[in-house]
């Protein structure tokens, strides 16, 4: 047991690193005034920074290390990938969110079920960040039963006309394609009558809508379709085959979504607020009450951390992680929930105040107003205990009385 | 045994919420919320024309001289409906203020306006993060002027008058505490609006510098008069914490009795109807203390100390879990902003930290306790 | 708002105070060393002075209050029960316990559905105490699914044949009679193949066996029945309306329950102990998470306290209660299993003992042993929410799906 | 990366629970836990046969040499099978005070007969309720004698030899401390069987009067020397608890898996999916803190005070939940005496409590953070 490279690890990420020197600089420990003159130039210059450094991974095969090269990877392993982005995180580099759910979701399902003119069309500005595609999967009338959705495809000779709404999509508003499944069958059981297709979000018959959430941000969007045609050639996989399609893409999200959330609003930041804050019998810090609870919490955190390294073993050997990595979000969203909590209780009445005003910049404040989200988002804490029940634990599925019903026979409450 | 509120009372307390239903929807909640105004003018003028202000203020003095249990109905219904305006700073705070404290004179000069509506008060009592405490407490009144201090004082920013906790001689400890009352729009005053996470309960920092100021009751008095009004203000808000629970019990149990996930609905899920189980007996449990806090607000009983601290425990944990777990049980579109939940949500974590922090109410329910049982 | 009877019910409780001073004695602050000597004779001194003390009560129209005069009671109110029970606990008085179940919901199914012979017969020694009862519902393959029974009876002229099994019956070893649900009829819907019989406890084709609890004490049995004949006069209700006639019972049971248990041991017990600990930073009543736990626990109580006086005003007022009352053990339960464990922890290694060797004699440790078998009795805190969720919040059953089915159809595992 | 076990120690393992799986089962654990025995002879001779006792002890004091990684493999074992066997008290404790804290020639007297499985030790802290502390501790060991009491011994009745805590001097504090050793058959020593919740784990409480002592460690380190063998003990009985907690998840999985309520498995009610979720969750928390604690440990890094409190804490609330819940999936049938429920319930509060309570590892476990976040 240790916490060393193979040698072959370790070869790889003195190259990585290699690589990385001579095409970035190391993060400092603060922005300079000038990187942070750059960074106002907004969201535009942002997504240019991010395109940019993205192009030369992709060029340099460290895009995508798992792919072939030449689609931006080297057929690396996965271990690789981690390694890569461990290093790649010491270094002041533009993110690589944008690309996130079209390389690790969209391109994917593309490459499964695509055609070889698609995949030769699609990959590769994809993976050089030329193009952004998002996933549109979820619709209101099923957020946590996908397969629920209403989105009708119906045929017009080689063409559909698609016509509904989805929501949710992270990043549709910068999006240049995503994946679309829709309904072509309403008459079969609900998984039996989906189909998917990829589209063009630049048509003029989709719409784009920013969501405003609880907490004031808006990361998602609703997207409407209005007699939206697409070829049949941009179909992928066969007709009724859509939810097939649909798990592969959903296997992969697992994968992305995962841990590392709550925004480092942890233990550690609790403890840092304590150390400055005087209670009734004295410092914060000092209260029993107040260790107790950052105990009780490092514990969780320290759980999730060796449990991250636990999986990169298994990947270092050459296994397939399990579903076991469900159970980051929802430690993680209650964590902060609570915690930011019972740091505004610290706070005391001066923690009802938000952003500047209040203590630590209103962090605990913003912790506080997106945990409900982080809670809900990519699988409520509900269907996450259902997955781990049903998928780690081989427990039986709950009672389904939607799987034989024709989808328009279905109860719905509309 | 008559552990429940009169038939007068139950027709006030239907009476309040029919009123609020029409007149105070989340809409009218969501012109203060989004909007730069601290309350609602007209809804505070119609509250003010039925005299809710005044219910449990004597007649001699304007009110309607009804009493505390009245008052409670009336909170419960304010609480439900997420009401934006400042009854709580003007009546439960700073009216109360006066009562316990006042001279004949102060409350013959403030309690016929704030019965009237034509008075909005606060209180004012931290300085910085942390507990409220003797210690806290610097700002200082001396000589008939108040120089100082006071941060996230609710309703601040549209208030007329404070009641302001302060340092009035160099004794020690809360030997040196005295409250005194504020003209907000005297010299010396200065406020600035502060940002907050339920923008429909507004806040503001007080600066004062040499602002003019009298005394409210003795030197040496002002930290057992602050307890006092955080005793009734505790019970009062008690009320509205139930309200906004159940208000929320209530949303979480439609929706989930019309959302359909996997052809069911999804109140026929064990995930969804234990958790609305669980926020039913919190609110009840809530509930009930909530009464026991009623009594001995409407009685002067002696267990109102520890009945005020066990009502305040008991509902902001009541509408801490009914608000998060209603967002929850709406999933996506819970956490929208166009949905109601996150209203719920953030006024009840206003509600948990305006009055402090229950870690403060808690130490002093188990003082409480110690007391009793050594008596 | 206030605490005081009505006229009406302070009459009634200076005649209650009169009838128990005039043939009890206050109950004193300890017991003396005579009284101690007594109850050191035993379970069968304690039988039988429950006994006398049921039949005086039974005589003087106190036993059952809200039934008819002669048969134990004075037609009176619930709240007036509510007052004698007040008024009584200040006596010191033999136990009403073991009639309970019998009064509580035997006989009253008795006088729903029995026939004028058997209530001239059994309702009378029952209320005075000659003649104890208990129920004969759970079997080992249903515990929360009563209706999930297995045990036969045959018909056979005028007679059942009853082979089968029950389990957890309270009382059974020291119980004359009690009324038993069997199934009839195996080829329909589980509800609907149920018929109630009542008999004869000391029948040799019934056996008692006490089983031994995890807490180390025996309060419930199982009872077998080796071709047990009973006559078909002893049937309660029609041939396949047992689960109908077993609703009424269950009905009283839930009163019954309630709220009350957890043996005292709560938070002021636990406050006691605090006072007289160290911890490592002080005394354990001066530790603010020792004080906030205190207070968690303290307005629960408080909570469930008032929660009853609201009831009972309720009850004052002639209105019927609703399940409410169910929240009460699945608060109870809860609270004595954390606050046990917690109090252990208090005490250090020195909480691994148990009784003498224990601090507080073990109280906290016998709490905490039997503090999973209260989330467990009268109804699983599943069972209880379930409940509260369906019959105070309105919201849907489970699917089920037995509803249906011919019982001998049903999946079972076995 | 390699955050696991080698191959060979997943061998180890393997071998140790086929071993258990027939040598120990619950039938072997119910001997003692209802019978009058401290434990089972039988197992203990088998255990020592295989050398377990000395994994961790050096090839020249007659041990396995192997290493602390393999004693956690066997450790997970023997808490899933819920061994009763002095493993722990002899093994975790008395054997890591005499590496720790031993002179050579103590090594050489004790280390081999604990490798040989002759010698049953123990370690004895507490002198009453509540919490350990240098204050707390009075019994005093001067002139090679030792005069005091100990409550609550693990295995006390059975061990040869205890270490313990105890004031050598009148330095104030942790000061004045120093572990000794006392030949439990010799004069001056009292031994008395306490009941305890898990009595498959019997304790003792003893009674010096003079007995003979022999020092263990130097003056004024008594209490540095057993805060380390604490921590040490602490992470191996982490893997004890992670395999009880793990042994509860299978049981109650296994059950809800063949029983019916209501013509449906109640594995396929989402009261008890999640809660076994729940237990899963808690048991991979605590399964992956126990890991960092066993390489912390077998590498003697700086970080195992941090560690050893994580693992503990992290496998005490795993172990408690699994148990508890466990029971609450079987039903009625749980709470009975012949259902192996209770022997789990019983076991996760003994080691809960044995090396002291979760509070106590809290705060030590903030105190190392504090620590390291100002280096």
């Amino acid at each position: 047991m240790d916490f060393e490279d193979t040698p072959e690890e370790a070869a790889f990420r003195a190259e990585a690193n290699k690589w990385l020197s001579a095409n970035a600089k190391l993060r400092g420990a603060k922005k300079s005034a000038d990187d942070m003159a750059e960074m106002e130039n907004g969201a535009a210059a942002e997504m240019a920074a991010s395109k940019a450094w993205q192009k030369k991974k992709a060029e340099a095969g460290y895009a995508r290390i798992t792919w072939p090269k030449g689609q931006g990877g080297i057929g690396g392993t996965p271990m690789q990938s981690i390694i890569f982005g461990q290093e790649e995180a010491k270094y002041d580099v533009a993110s690589g969110g944008p690309f996130a759910i079209g390389l690790g979701m969209c391109i994917p399902t593309l490459m499964a079920y695509g055609d070889e003119a698609a995949k030769k069309r699609y990959v590769w500005p994809a993976v050089c960040g030329d193009e952004i595609w998002c996933q549109l999967f979820s619709e209101p009338a099923g957020g946590s039963d996908v397969a629920g959705l209403r989105t009708k495809a119906e045929r017009d000779g080689d063409e559909w006309v698609i016509n509904g709404q989805k929501i949710w999509t992270t990043g549709a508003q910068f999006s240049d394609y995503g994946i679309l499944l829709t309904r072509t069958d309403p008459n079969v059981p609900k998984h039996k009558g989906l189909t998917m297709f990829y589209i063009d979000m630049h048509d003029p018959a989709v719409e784009v809508r920013p969501i405003k959430q609880a907490s004031g941000g808006s990361g998602f969007n609703e997207v409407f379709f209005t007699n939206l045609r697409v070829k049949d050639s941009q179909r992928l996989g066969e007709v009724g085959q859509g939810w097939q399609v649909a798990l592969t893409t959903l296997m992969h999200e697992r994968l992305a979504v995962g841990g590392g959330q709550g925004g480092g609003l942890d233990e550690k930041a609790l403890m840092g607020l304590a150390r400055t804050l005087e209670l009734e019998d004295g410092p914060a810090i000092k209260n029993a009450s107040v260790r107790e609870r950052l105990a009780d919490w490092y514990v969780r955190s320290a759980g999730l951390k060796y449990t991250t390294y636990r999986t990169m073993t298994a990947l270092s050997q050459g296994k397939q992680p399990g579903p076991e990595a469900s159970i980051a979000k929802i430690v993680v969203a209650a964590k902060l929930q609570d915690l930011a909590a019972f740091a505004m209780e610290l706070e005391g009445e001066v923690g009802a105040l938000k952003g500047d005003d209040a203590p630590a910049a209103g962090a605990f404040q913003m912790g506080w107003m997106s945990a409900p989200g982080l809670r809900i988002a990519g699988g409520t804490d509900e269907i996450l205990r259902n997955i781990i029940a049903e998928r780690v634990l081989g427990l039986p599925q709950d009672v389904r009385v939607d799987k034989d019903v024709p989808f328009n026979k279905m109860p719905t409450g509309r | 045994m008559n552990f429940d509120f009169s038939d007068d009372q139950k027709l006030l307390k239907d009476q309040a919420r029919k009123f609020l239903t029409e007149k105070c929807t989340t809409k009218t909640v969501r012109k203060v919320f989004e909007g730069s105004d601290g309350y609602d003018a007209t809804l505070w003028k119609q509250i003010a024309d039925m005299g809710w202000m005044g219910t449990a203020i004597p007649e001699e003095h304007g009110g309607l001289g009804l009493g505390y249990l009245e008052l409670c109905v009336i909170a419960e219904e304010l609480g439900r409906a997420l009401a934006p305006v400042p009854f709580s700073s003007t009546v439960y705070l700073f009216a109360e203020a006066i009562m316990i404290a006042g001279s004949d004179e102060q409350k013959a000069k403030y309690l016929p306006k704030i019965a009237a509506g034509e008075l909005i008060g606060c209180f004012a009592r931290s300085e910085g993060p942390g507990a409220v405490t003797p210690k806290s407490t610097r700002a200082a009144f001396k000589g008939g002027t108040l120089t100082g201090k006071k941060l996230a004082v609710s309703d601040g920013m549209d208030a007329d008058f404070a009641v302001v906790l302060a340092r009035s001689s160099d004794e020690p400890g809360e030997r040196g505490l005295q409250l005194c009352v504020v003209d907000l729009k005297g010299k010396g005053v200065a406020r600035r609006a502060q940002d907050s996470i339920d923008p429909s309960r507004k806040h503001a920092e007080f600066t004062f510098n040499g602002a003019a100021a009298e005394a409210l009751g003795k030197p040496g008095e002002g930290w057992s008069n602050t307890s006092q009004v955080l005793d009734r203000a505790a019970v009062m808000t008690a009320f509205e914490q139930v309200g906004g629970a159940d208000a929320c019990l209530v949303m979480a149990k439609d929706y989930a009795m019309q959302r359909y996930a996997f052809g069911r609905l999804i109140a026929s899920y064990q995930a969804i109807k234990h958790k609305l189980a669980d926020m039913y007996v919190n609110t009840e449990l809530a509930r009930s203390n909530a009464y026991y806090g009623a009594w001995a607000l409407s009685t002067g009983a002696r267990e109102l100390p520890l009945a005020a601290a066990a009502a305040r425990v008991s509902a902001t944990q009541a509408f801490d879990y009914a608000s998060k777990e209603n967002t929850q049980t709406h999933g996506g579109i819970g956490f929208t902003w166009e949905m109601d939940c996150h209203l719920f949500y953030k006024r009840s974590r206003d509600l948990a930290l305006n009055l402090g922090p229950q870690r403060t109410w808690k130490d002093k329910l188990v003082t409480e306790l110690e007391l009793s049982n050594a008596a």
